[in-house]
């Protein structure tokens, strides 16, 4: 079609640079679709008044309630007419990526030509939840879109009160760190929740997060309600060739500025070979034929820096498994919140151990619609009752790795101190 | 009821979920899936990976846009097919991901990105890519745009993302909004406003759902008013902290404004637990113009902090770390930005963010 | 109006407020005021400062009851006249401070002291005296008595105050109520109610001012209320922390419990700049019994506390230093503890108190 | 007097052990005095159930509204009479020390005299507000005890809503660390608020404490409204010759891992005496004839560690003066408050500068009369109105080391920012 390509003056200014430009993909696709054309005039207009103009509504497809995120112009002229037709409807599909974002051309491909087909040809690789965003489509291609996407074996993400869609990192596929599976974990939880997602019930979003260790590549303790991060029990790996060519390589004095010294705990030190400690905490490696790490792994907080700094040489032990913290969210109305701790440590090798982190999941979603205010994140929530209340509403033993230190202030009530201490050596005996 | 579901014979959803990602790993991942002993990077833009059985991958990492047309998807397919046995990943921040598993692909296929114009980089330590948002384009709340924003700052970036000379990896966030979709980072560019929401009173008996939209007030501001005759919501200017969080669910509420929407910089976010733990990022500057197309004003602050960090900073420093060994006297002092009133914590819990001791700094 | 103001002819107070030190101070310290160099400590008791003009004073602290008699204070008075030049001065943990100019007089001086029962110590890396209260001896809204808990701690403490074997100086204090006029310490020891006031209802409308009272509430759990006819207050035990501030402005609400007021014991509190910034200290132990006349139980946990601090802490560390370093999950494994679900903050600020890291020890 | 002592079981037990005993002490008193007999029983009485017995009322001397506590025996028989009838009534008179607690034993002989006229004989070196207190005493004779102690050149200290007793440490007469002259500036200081003491009409109380250095002996941070700490603002000052002989004695692994590796910011480094770095900003004092420490003042905290360690050998620098910290307090109602920084520094040298000192602690005073609410302490009213609010309240401009860092949260106002940032500008040029 040949609708004549609108003056962009500011956007034009967005195609100099080194960086790919987007502007340059819009333009391309306005070749051959009107769509884009008046697209296009209505994103140039606000680079110049510096306004939004887009406005929400209601479109969704058959069977789910969310997913789809409609968008209408607001840009209308004095007969309240839009200034920009074509491009007055510019909806967006929210996919599912596979866990850790992995692709074939082949599948791309078939995205690329359905959306060529019912939508505007803009695909956002991803957004921020992950989602593949297949961004303006008209009220009457949802459906079609979607119709021709779903068989492909991808299902819609969500959106609103709803459970949301997940992203795992590169993990076990290519990371020496990978504390568990987390492709399968992800894909695992998620595929327990799809009426959650698909169906917005909840008193807000709820999402989950998978980061294979504590380097956290997928940010989920300050942006997921649940996020699992991977980590381990028992002690650090070594490996003295990895090590000795490390050291080779870097010296002394990077080993201990860059090493040594940036352990939170001072868990790990230089030793010379002849005074090296033994004991079944400890992790030791030679440099060289003279000196070597100690690491006292009872010290260690499993922070990952000496391990990142010395990838291979130092490694996560075998004993590996995830910490599962609550309550991540950005910073809307109460401030930003991280996740915190409810469980220090649970194995994630098995089926069953993942069914046992889906029923974990379950019960914390329970309690989150039962006991959330309306529009209130499961932090929110946790501040409100405090964790104690959250943790028996949920049914986890506390423990001291919860906390950061305890309470400075004698405001709590405490008759049941001794009834709470006999219970917990209890426990402690039975599982001695 | 919207036409889409009116439209045809309806089908039912095949609620399938996420796919096995198994279906679209490169091979030589999935044989050596759970099994690498170490990695390094022969160069930035590349990771070599080596697993225990000795099978090694390359991967090489390039800059997209993100909002990317179908053409460009295309022409990333083609270098896939052509350099790197069509298998491709994404990572959180937009970046594509080839691996191989023959180093001597590694070379052309460098090449053939760069020609196509997809600058490779973004690993290690250096300036990847800015976690990017939705903005004029697509969003329903805007007070700027996203691709723009982040194409500008990656423009002036462009050599910082290309080479690893950054005491640790830099992770830069923008959002166009106070809600801050973008999340916490290294450096933010956040929309701070700074004028409570205009009221079209008209319009908001229709458009809101008053009690809703009064109980979104972090600080108590909104009360149901009658204006002139209609009912509506009126706003306690005194009390009002301009976050916008009530125009979303109120529509009439406008918050932005050409002039008065500035942009404010936030640094010391970090999300990762590698020596201390994670932190939230601090607002250090703001009253930026919203001076689309190129936001230089923004720029320019950004960059001044980033060339302060990069040479101030020790190895694995991250901006927080950083931050924390000198101090926030030494801070303000080497970036030469202001420590204003405003910068000083009111919120709850603020009195944590107070100095309740005397290490002092002269 | 009182009788005392009543009473004959009455007097204009002299409002001379604060009396100048030099009056009393010893004259070496006022010829070498402002102008010392350094002190070391010959032996545990004892200080030696020298003055940049290389004048030297020897200080000898000696352990008081604070809650002293007459006769007591003048013995030390008799032994500061014949040893110590008549000049002695007080620390804030009612220690007693004799100063002199010549090393000769140090060795008799403590050789009275210690004949005349006092204890020479309290310095350095010791366990001074406890920081003292009132309690039953005086105070209108004590849980337990001040005097007698001090003096059985100092008993078993007794070999600390007189040694330094501490990795570093130990301050302890002690309270009878939740208020703590004792402050923050090494090692604190406080009442802990745990039920709810037992109000009696036929007083407190002559005896309190009510709207004052349900102010004092914490957790607004007090609401006015007409019992049998009298106006009166009433507790929602659900939300009652037991807290006692409702005690001293209305008498009638008794808090304190013979057998339900019970001790907690507090760690890490440091007042000092020193390292680390100052810290309040955290609840690590509780529902110990009120157990007059000597506290059993208390000084067991105590001790065993400072026994572990004293063989795992590092030279400086004080208590909060050692935490810190050992982290808290091993606290309570070397002193044997319990951490209970109340020892989780749920308090105003409480997430600042969670974990929010994946920073775990195992 | 004649009255048989009462059966003291509990307290009798008191009466073993090394530590000397307050129950020693009270029977001693008793020998002579019926009064103290009788207190004795009360006492005892509480021993056994576990209850006190006393409440206030209101006692107070002629001209003062303050500075007595008065005690009423609240254990009666069925008649209603006092079981304990001497001890009936036993108020305390709180009398402020000399600063740094100094005496001559002539001193504390009248006192003594005094108080065993009058009063019980019972005395508290010192109460935790620093009071002399005599404890003990009938309402009749208050006034005639107070008569006598006034013309000593002593003074009632302060209770109930009032400016309190202040405390300073032994600082300048005693003290290498000192950093200003404490006694002087606590003597100034609190006799310019006598009227705020005596007469008690603040919302709630004020106090003030004064110590010497950052080591803070008198837990002014803690516990006081305005706490006046001494710091300095050069650099650390060294002396070769206590350094040499500091490290002959405690040798290089002492040196190391208590006094370098223990430095907050790590602004101490042991350095070889070659490579020494110079600047106008470090300290640096020779350890023997190849090593030496180096200070980096500009990252010095002035924690006082190092100085602490190395007495002496390290000193604070020559520019002396105070920081000043707001809103310490101990725990009632709202937890725990430490003061935080108001004033990063300030001399504290001439009568001039006290002066000044005086005039921010009305300034401060005055704001707390006006603004705080009934029993609120000024770190709750700071708490409540925010710390920039009490600032510009009494006129102190902003610094950066006011905070542990910069706010988290958007949830500000800020169109005065461009404004904001010309005044701190044009101020800086003018002091430039
Ligand atoms: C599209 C996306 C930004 C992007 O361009 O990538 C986005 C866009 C919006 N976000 Fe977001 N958020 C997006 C990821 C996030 C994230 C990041 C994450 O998920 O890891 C966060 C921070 C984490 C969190 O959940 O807190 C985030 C925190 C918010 C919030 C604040 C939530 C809070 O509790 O603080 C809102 C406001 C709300 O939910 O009411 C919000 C609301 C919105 C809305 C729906 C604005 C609105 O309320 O109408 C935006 C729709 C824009 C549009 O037209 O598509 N968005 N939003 C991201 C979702 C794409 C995807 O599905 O992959
Ligand atoms: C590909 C990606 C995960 C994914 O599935 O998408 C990834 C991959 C790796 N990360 Fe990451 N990180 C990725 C996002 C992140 C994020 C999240 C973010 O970027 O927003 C974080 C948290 C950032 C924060 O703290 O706010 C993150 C914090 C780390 C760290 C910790 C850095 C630190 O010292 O704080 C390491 C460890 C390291 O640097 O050696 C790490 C290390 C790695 C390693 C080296 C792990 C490995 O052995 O493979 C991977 C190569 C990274 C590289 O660039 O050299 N990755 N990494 C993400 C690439 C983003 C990008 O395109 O630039
Ligand atoms: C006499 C006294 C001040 C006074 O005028 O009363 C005093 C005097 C000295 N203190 Fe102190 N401090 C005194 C109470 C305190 C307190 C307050 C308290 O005890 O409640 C603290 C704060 C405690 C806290 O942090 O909670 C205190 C924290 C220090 C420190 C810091 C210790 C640390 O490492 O945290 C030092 C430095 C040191 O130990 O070298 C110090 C050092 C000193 C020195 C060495 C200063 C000097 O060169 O003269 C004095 C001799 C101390 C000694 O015992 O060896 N003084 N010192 C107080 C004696 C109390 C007692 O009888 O035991
Ligand atoms: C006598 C003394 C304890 C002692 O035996 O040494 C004491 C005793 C009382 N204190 Fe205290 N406080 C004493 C020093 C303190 C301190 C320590 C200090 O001043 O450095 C504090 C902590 C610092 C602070 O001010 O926060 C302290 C914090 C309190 C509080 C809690 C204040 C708060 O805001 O948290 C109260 C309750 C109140 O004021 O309503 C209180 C109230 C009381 C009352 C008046 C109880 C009452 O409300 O009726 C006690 C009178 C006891 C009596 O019969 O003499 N006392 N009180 C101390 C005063 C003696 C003196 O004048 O030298
Ligand atoms: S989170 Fe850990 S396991 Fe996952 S990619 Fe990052 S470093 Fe690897
Ligand atoms: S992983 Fe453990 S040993 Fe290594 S730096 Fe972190 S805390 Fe220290
Ligand atoms: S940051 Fe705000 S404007 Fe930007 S996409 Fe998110 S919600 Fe929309
Ligand atoms: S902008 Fe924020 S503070 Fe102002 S009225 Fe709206 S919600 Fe309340
Ligand atoms: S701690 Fe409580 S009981 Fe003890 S003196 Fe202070 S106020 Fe009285
Ligand atoms: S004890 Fe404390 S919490 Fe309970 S009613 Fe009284 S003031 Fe309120
Ligand atoms: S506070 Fe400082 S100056 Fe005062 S006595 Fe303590 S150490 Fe000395
Ligand atoms: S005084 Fe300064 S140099 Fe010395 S330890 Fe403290 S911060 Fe470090």
């Amino acid at each position: 079609m040949a609708k004549d390509m609108h003056e962009t003056p500011n956007l034009d200014e967005l195609e100099t640079g080194p960086w790919p430009s987007f502007v340059t993909g819009l333009k391309r696709l306005a070749k051959d679709k009107d769509y884009m054309v008046d697209l296009m005039g209505q994103l140039e207009t606000s680079y110049k008044t510096r306004k939004g103009y887009w406005k929400g509504g209601t479109v969704s497809v058959f069977g789910y309630g969310g997913g789809v995120i409609p968008r209408f112009t607001e840009l209308k002229n004095e007969e309240g007419n839009p200034v920009y037709p074509e491009a007055a409807e510019f909806h967006t599909l929210r996919i599912m990526p596979p866990p850790g974002m992995h692709y074939n051309t082949d599948i791309l491909r078939k995205f690329c030509d359905i959306w060529e087909k019912y939508g505007s040809g803009l695909i956002a690789l991803h957004g921020q939840s992950g989602d593949i965003m297949l961004q303006g489509c008209t009220t009457e291609n949802v459906q079609k879109a979607w119709d021709e996407i779903n068989v492909l074996g991808f299902d819609l993400g969500g959106a609103g009160p709803a459970v949301r869609t997940s992203m795992s990192c590169a993990g076990a596929a290519r990371c020496e760190q990978s504390c568990y599976n987390e492709p399968e974990a992800h894909r695992v939880v998620i595929n327990n929740f799809l009426d959650e997602i698909h169906r917005p019930a909840l008193p807000y979003k709820f999402k989950f997060k998978f980061s294979g260790c504590p380097n956290d590549c997928m940010n989920a303790i300050q942006r997921s309600d649940m996020a699992v991060i991977g980590t381990w029990r028992d002690n650090i790996q070594t490996d003295e060739p990895l090590a000795r060519k490390w050291f080779a390589k870097h010296g002394m004095n990077e080993l201990v500025n860059d090493v040594v010294s940036r352990c939170p705990t001072k868990a790990i030190q230089l030793k010379e070979i002849k005074d090296l400690k033994a004991g079944e905490s400890v992790s030791t490696v030679a440099l060289n034929d003279t000196h070597c790490l100690e690491i006292e792994n009872r010290d260690c907080v499993r922070c990952m820096h000496c391990i990142n700094v010395m990838t291979g040489a130092l490694a996560p032990g075998k004993d590996r498994g995830a910490a599962i913290l609550v309550g991540g969210k950005r910073t809307l109305k109460v401030g930003d919140l991280m996740g915190t701790v409810v469980v220090p440590f649970m194995k994630l090798d098995t089926d069953e151990d993942r069914e046992k982190l889906v029923e974990l999941g379950r019960t914390i979603l329970d309690f989150f619609a039962d006991n959330a205010l309306e529009h209130e994140r499961t932090g929110e929530m946790i501040e409100r009752i405090g964790l104690v209340a959250f943790l028996e509403g949920i049914g986890l033993d506390v423990d001291v790795n919860m906390v950061s230190q305890p309470r400075t202030n004698p405001y709590v009530r405490m008759d049941g101190w001794d009834e709470e201490v006999a219970k917990i050596n209890a426990k402690k005996q039975q599982s001695a | 009821m919207s036409q889409a579901q009116a439209a045809a014979t309806p089908r039912r959803p095949i609620e399938c979920g996420v796919p096995d990602a198994k279906e679209y790993m490169h091979p030589t991942l999935i044989k050596n899936f759970g099994n690498w002993k170490y990695h390094d990077r022969p160069r930035p833009g590349v990771l070599h990976h080596v697993s225990r059985t000795g099978e090694e991958v390359w991967t090489v990492r390039a800059g997209t846009q993100r909002q990317m047309d179908v053409y460009t998807i295309r022409k990333l397919c083609d270098i896939g097919d052509q350099f790197a046995d069509g298998h491709v990943r994404f990572t959180i921040r937009s970046n594509i991901e080839y691996i191989v598993a023959d180093e001597k692909k590694v070379a052309p296929l460098i090449e053939a990105l760069e020609k196509a114009g997809f600058p490779v980089g973004g690993t290690g330590n250096s300036v990847t890519m800015v976690a990017h948002t939705q903005g004029w384009l697509h969003c329903d709340i805007p007070g700027t745009d996203a691709s723009g924003v982040v194409k500008s700052m990656m423009d002036c970036l462009y050599e910082e993302f290309k080479n690893e000379e950054m005491p640790n990896r830099v992770h830069i966030s923008t959002s166009c909004c106070e809600i801050n979709c973008g999340g916490q980072a290294d450096i933010a560019v956040i929309i701070q406003h700074t004028k409570p929401p205009v009221i079209n009173h008209d319009l908001v008996a229709n458009v809101c759902e008053r009690p809703a939209v009064v109980a979104r007030c972090p600080v108590a501001a909104i009360r149901p008013a009658l204006v002139n005759g209609k009912p509506s919501l009126e706003v306690d200017e005194k009390k009002c902290v301009c976050c916008g969080a009530c125009f979303p669910p109120c529509p009439p509420m406008q918050i932005n404004d050409p002039e008065n929407s500035k942009l404010a910089i936030w640094v010391g976010g970090k999300n990762s637990n590698a020596r201390s733990k994670p932190t939230f990022m601090k607002m250090v500057a703001a009253g930026l113009p919203n001076n689309a197309p190129r936001w230089p004003e923004v720029n320019e602050v950004v960059g001044r902090i980033l060339h302060t960090y990069k040479t101030d900073a020790r190895p694995w420093e991250r901006m927080a770390d950083w931050i924390e060994r000198i101090g926030w006297p030494r801070f303000f002092e080497k970036t030469g930005l202001t420590f204003t009133k405003y910068l000083i914590d009111d919120w709850r819990g603020a009195r944590a963010n107070l100095n309740a001791s005397t290490h002092i700094r002269f």
